[in-house]
């Protein structure tokens, strides 16, 4: 596999100084801290409170994959998120309160109480709002990227996808294309070993996702996606590939699932000393540690930090349940252009 | 002891498995776990890997390898883990399953199952109804249960039938109904509608989950002295038409009634139906009740306001009777 | 010099791609090729290669792409080669592009195109008309043009709409239909039937290529001294109810005709509204007219049989007239 | 690309002796003459005489590859032909006059009228007719395969498709499918330079098919698909691989269309010098050649097969002009079982 490269530790090269690695740790710490907080409340508290009604999936324990990508990407880069990169919508200014409001059904979710959970995007933004169908975001992906050059920007699109996605026709028809077309696209997987219940060598017969990325044309790197920096900078090289007209370049984040499917599931199919052995590895925990002995920050802002997420949260979770739920008399208001 | 809805499934699935060795089944996340629903709970352990195959996350290979599996004799059952993803598969439904038989006298027998529906705050994705598209398609047999007793039977009579069947289990049914049902075999024929209630006043045709907001009308009319009689057609691939056509022509007055949206969905092609066959026989108009043309929304006042229910059946109800 | 109904579109679609920068092709075989029927032919020459882009054969890519293209200014023109792979792409356009706007606010400006019909001794995978499947999709416009005029300013109005069209042209129409239209820029309003003849004892609502059926029949019919009114529908979704039901109430019989087959067709749609909203004005039951509930034959005499045509809607339309 | 084998020159070292190779390539010649043969009549005469209506797809050039995969196949194996892989129906048994019957709409045809040209098959010949989407077939025959598998047989599927289908999700699913679940399937691809008018580097950005076996965990073998006997060993190889029990094996055969896509294109899109380079490597001449050479035959044996080849064709061609056309009365018999 000649063509796939593998950056499993670590990359600081790229920085220039010690100073704007603390603050980059800072701004990947507080969206990671607060993607989990929130989705801890959502999945453990809310969703057992009955406040929330149908499906909650939440990244535990993969939050440096969607925040580390994210922050690579620049403004007026196109994202495509998958049910799992809630960071990403904190990192184009999406508020807690409106994600909460969103897993409520209240007017003040991204989608007005329309659709539910992660469901949610903003064109203003340049997020995308999550395709139920996995996979069905890659072409439509490719399809920005397409747009971005043809316009004549050096901006691109970013796709996030599961490794179950990875097995649906429509991965493979929106690969191939932006790969025929060299379009400015960044492909993130998220390989955390499972889809549901389903684990990796029932979903394909590679040792790994990246090992496709030659029968596209395309590069492919493996890194490790509970390092957050890892995953930032080999999204800035896949970025820059991209930018300067390249074409697509796919990064495998290896990490796990550390929660059920979805908060319904209890995941009994996944063996014992799998969690043990990925809790041990939590990329938020590691990265505090990284901070700590670097000297980037010292427990006690860590702890402030962590103690104003809380409050930020609190406030917004008693937002949430304050917004209206929709006026069902707009039930039939926005099929087409009024 | 009742059995669920879900229950019956269930049951009719396993029962084949025990009666017929070539009866396997493929789907999603459909053996360790069971089946996102559990509908496939247990059967791992009863008929091991060889007949219980969890998938990769490919609609469109799952039916297709279906379609294959019984050109060489086997019954494939396939799980699409929510209806609404069924447009995965749909050329292969469509356009391949579909037309063997007529192209060049291949069978296709096979059972595509999908659970649907909406009222379980699925929103647009987990929720929908898409039985019209498989009625559109001649070679399909499209099945929506409403009760356990006919879950079950018309479960066991898809998969011994010898051609595509598109079989709907409607989501909010799973553990709601509750009923007592046989235990051993038996199987309800595919194609055949059953008065779910009698009466002589006002007819509606339905199916699915709408049979309960149907029957929930009806004993509210009945307070009033209006006697509904309910057809709960149970395959809506081939039409039953001579069931419905008899009870219009008893009440001269109905109602179609179903929760995928109005335009174009299944309660259309019953309504004209009716209106050609049975013209003489109505004394007014053919009343559809479904949900608006309007992808189905997750928040629960909307949805609410989206789903046709018992009061709404009812107002039209009156207008029609008084027509 | 009269324009044929393939040049009309030709002609449309060169018209937006002069007036706007962001239109944009892409399919199968549209550059070099210009298309399996030659739409584009030219328009790589005249536009070049990044506006018009022959893709892989990735039906599901080709509307994924569109979508993601309108998402960031661009108003794409998709082609999907024959209407029949349509069902490839079903799940980006039924469960992606129609929902986006209710869901989150995000227009999808795209058109997709796609040959359709029979009368072409294409068989089963070359003469389908799926445009039912699309009616039951809130959301989508579908637009299904019979006259070369039509086809141009539906075809411009498609483009610059903002919500996304499917365009189903006829194959048949192509090169048999030709007439004279405006050379310069006119658009056609979708959602908007057009009376094609008018007449006063017997009305044919239908569109595509049955509109030529329907006036062959009413040419005969006049002989016997029968005077037909033919709605052109033009766009299938959204229907025009109000200039169906105000032809229906002038004439009160009612013949509704589509090539498609018949259960489940677009004709059960519209004779549920007609006997819904004109219940009274009705002197018969309203009759349809379809091809039958098979898939489209290959040999020539099974194909005719399959296709409605202007024989078979005389004898219907005496029976309608005689009731 | 360490996975990928090339096979690229004849491989005659399987063979026992010279008598049994010399069979075989009479065997090789004579399908894959009578498929030129059948074809050049459908595409050049009876189409151009307006005899034959719609579509007509012929394998011009291509013939050494179902021929050569065909006959490597045992009786009881499914095949799955695409639209260029005629000489498979001959192989199976099926007579000459059922294909032009079939192209004219007869009874005679193997659809009954019922279908059009190449898109035919028989369940009871194992041969299973095109599925008109590209690339559906490939899941199908994956489920072929796991029928074959799950009886217990040691009997496998082939299936058949060509460049231009390896760009839809289908054949992604289907051969990952298959790849998951090991199952006895042999893939063989035409890599004609061409799907229509869409040449290979506007439908992947990799140099060949078979660098995608890899990503799905299979070994992929490029073949000279001008070489019967290349075409045959290595079908060979493959079908040993799977009815082992190792799983789908890929074989990609390098070839040239020799005509237009279809009766009505003229292929002016093909630059001149490629028909030419293409010529001269006709697979008929060029085993024609060997046989010459190896003492296989001599001219005048092949000049009375060809002979025996023409009038065979003209008695079939007679034979299906005077079969009938259906009776519309069976319009709409046999959608369902009765
Ligand atoms: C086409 C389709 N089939 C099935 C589902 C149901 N489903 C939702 S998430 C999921 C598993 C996804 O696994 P993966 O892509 O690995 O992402 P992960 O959840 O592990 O992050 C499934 C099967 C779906 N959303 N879309
Ligand atoms: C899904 C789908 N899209 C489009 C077509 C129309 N079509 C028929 S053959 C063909 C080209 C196929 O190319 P390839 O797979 O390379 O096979 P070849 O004809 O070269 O043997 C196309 C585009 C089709 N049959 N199916
Ligand atoms: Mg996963
Ligand atoms: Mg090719």
């Amino acid at each position: 596999m000649a063509a796939v490269n593998r950056a499993t530790s670590i990359t600081l090269q790229e920085a220039a100084d010690s100073s704007e690695q603390a603050e980059l740790a800072r701004r990947f710490l507080y969206h990671m801290s607060l993607m989990r907080e929130v989705e801890d409340r959502i999945e453990r508290k809310l969703y057992r409170q009955g406040k929330i009604l149908g499906g909650v999936y939440v990244g535990r324990g993969q939050e440096a994959i969607c925040v580390g990508a994210g922050m690579a990407a620049k403004p007026d880069d196109m994202l495509y998120p998958c049910h799992r990169d809630l960071g990403l919508y904190f990192i184009r200014g999406v508020h807690p309160r409106q994600v909460f409001a969103q897993y409520m059904g209240r007017v003040g979710g991204l989608t007005k109480g329309r659709d539910g959970n992660m469901h949610m995007g903003d064109l203003n933004l340049k997020i995308v709002a999550i395709i139920s169908a996995m996979a069905a975001s890659i072409p439509v992906a490719a399809g920005s990227a397409f747009a971005l050059k043809y316009k004549g920007t050096k901006d691109i699109a970013f796709v996030f996808f599961g490794d179950g996605a990875t097995s649906r026709g429509d991965w493979h028809e929106g690969i191939n294309l932006a790969a025929v077309q060299r379009l400015p696209l960044v492909l993130i997987c998220n390989n955390n070993q499972y889809a549901y219940s389903t684990p990796l060598e029932k979903q394909m017969a590679c040792a790994n996702v990246a090992d496709r990325g030659p029968g596209y044309g395309i590069p492919a790197e493996i890194v490790d996606g509970n390092d957050v920096f890892a995953v930032y900078h080999a999204a800035l090289r896949a970025a820059e590939h991209a930018r300067r007209g390249f074409g697509p370049y796919m990064i495998e984040c290896k990490t796990f699932r550390m929660t059920g499917h979805s908060a319904h599931d209890s995941a009994s199919y996944v063996p014992a000393h799998l969690w043990k052995e990925w809790e041990a590895k939590d990329p938020i925990r590691r990265l505090e540690t990284l901070m700590l002995e670097r000297g980037w920050a010292d427990r006690s802002t860590i702890d402030e930090m962590n103690a104003g997420i809380r409050a930020e949260v609190d406030a917004a979770i008693e937002w949430a349940e304050k917004s209206p739920y929709p006026d069902p008399a707009t039930l039939t208001q926005g099929v087409y252009a009024e | 002891m009742p059995t669920t809805y879900l229950e019956a499934i269930r049951e009719g699935i396993w029962e084949e498995m025990e009666r017929d060795e070539n009866v396997f089944l493929l789907g999603e996340d459909i053996g360790v776990y069971g089946g996102a629903f559990k509908i496939t709970a247990g059967m791992l352990e009863r008929f091991g890997e060889r007949r219980v195959v969890d998938t990769p996350i490919s609609e469109s290979a799952i039916v297709g390898a279906a379609i294959g599996a019984s050109f060489n004799g086997l019954r494939p059952v396939a799980e699409i883990q929510f209806a609404d993803f069924i447009s995965c598969a749909f050329d292969q439904i469509v356009n391949f399953a579909a037309k063997c038989r007529y192209r060049w006298n291949a069978p296709v027998p096979i059972v595509v199952r999908a659970p649907s529906g909406g009222g379980i705050h699925g929103g647009p994705f987990h929720s929908q109804n898409p039985e019209a598209w498989f009625v559109h398609t001649p070679g399909l047999k499209v099945i929506c249960p409403a009760t356990a007793y006919d879950a079950k039977g018309l479960i066991k009579a898809a998969i011994r039938d010898d051609d595509p069947c598109i079989f709907f289990e409607h989501k909010a049914l799973y553990r709601r109904i509750k009923e007592e049902i046989p235990k051993g075999d038996y199987t309800v024929p595919i194609g055949k509608a059953r008065v779910f209630r009698e009466g002589s006043d006002l007819s509606i045709i339905t199916y699915g989950a709408m049979v309960y907001e149907a029957d929930e009308a009806a004993n509210q009319l009945a307070g009033e002295g209006i006697s509904v009689e309910i057809v709960d057609l149970r395959t809506v691939l081939p039409i039953d038409e001579e069931t419905i056509l008899e009870s219009v022509r008893k009440t001269s007055k109905v109602i179609v009634l179903h929760e995928a949206t109005l335009t174009g969905g299944v309660g259309a092609e019953i309504a004209a139906r009716i209106t050609e066959k049975a013209f003489d026989s109505l004394d007014g108009p053919v009343v559809r009740i479904a949900a608006p043309d309007v992808p189905v929304p997750y928040s629960p006042p909307l949805e609410e306001a989206f789903l046709p229910n018992a009061a709404k059946i009812v107002e039209k109800a009156r207008w029609l009777l008084n027509y």
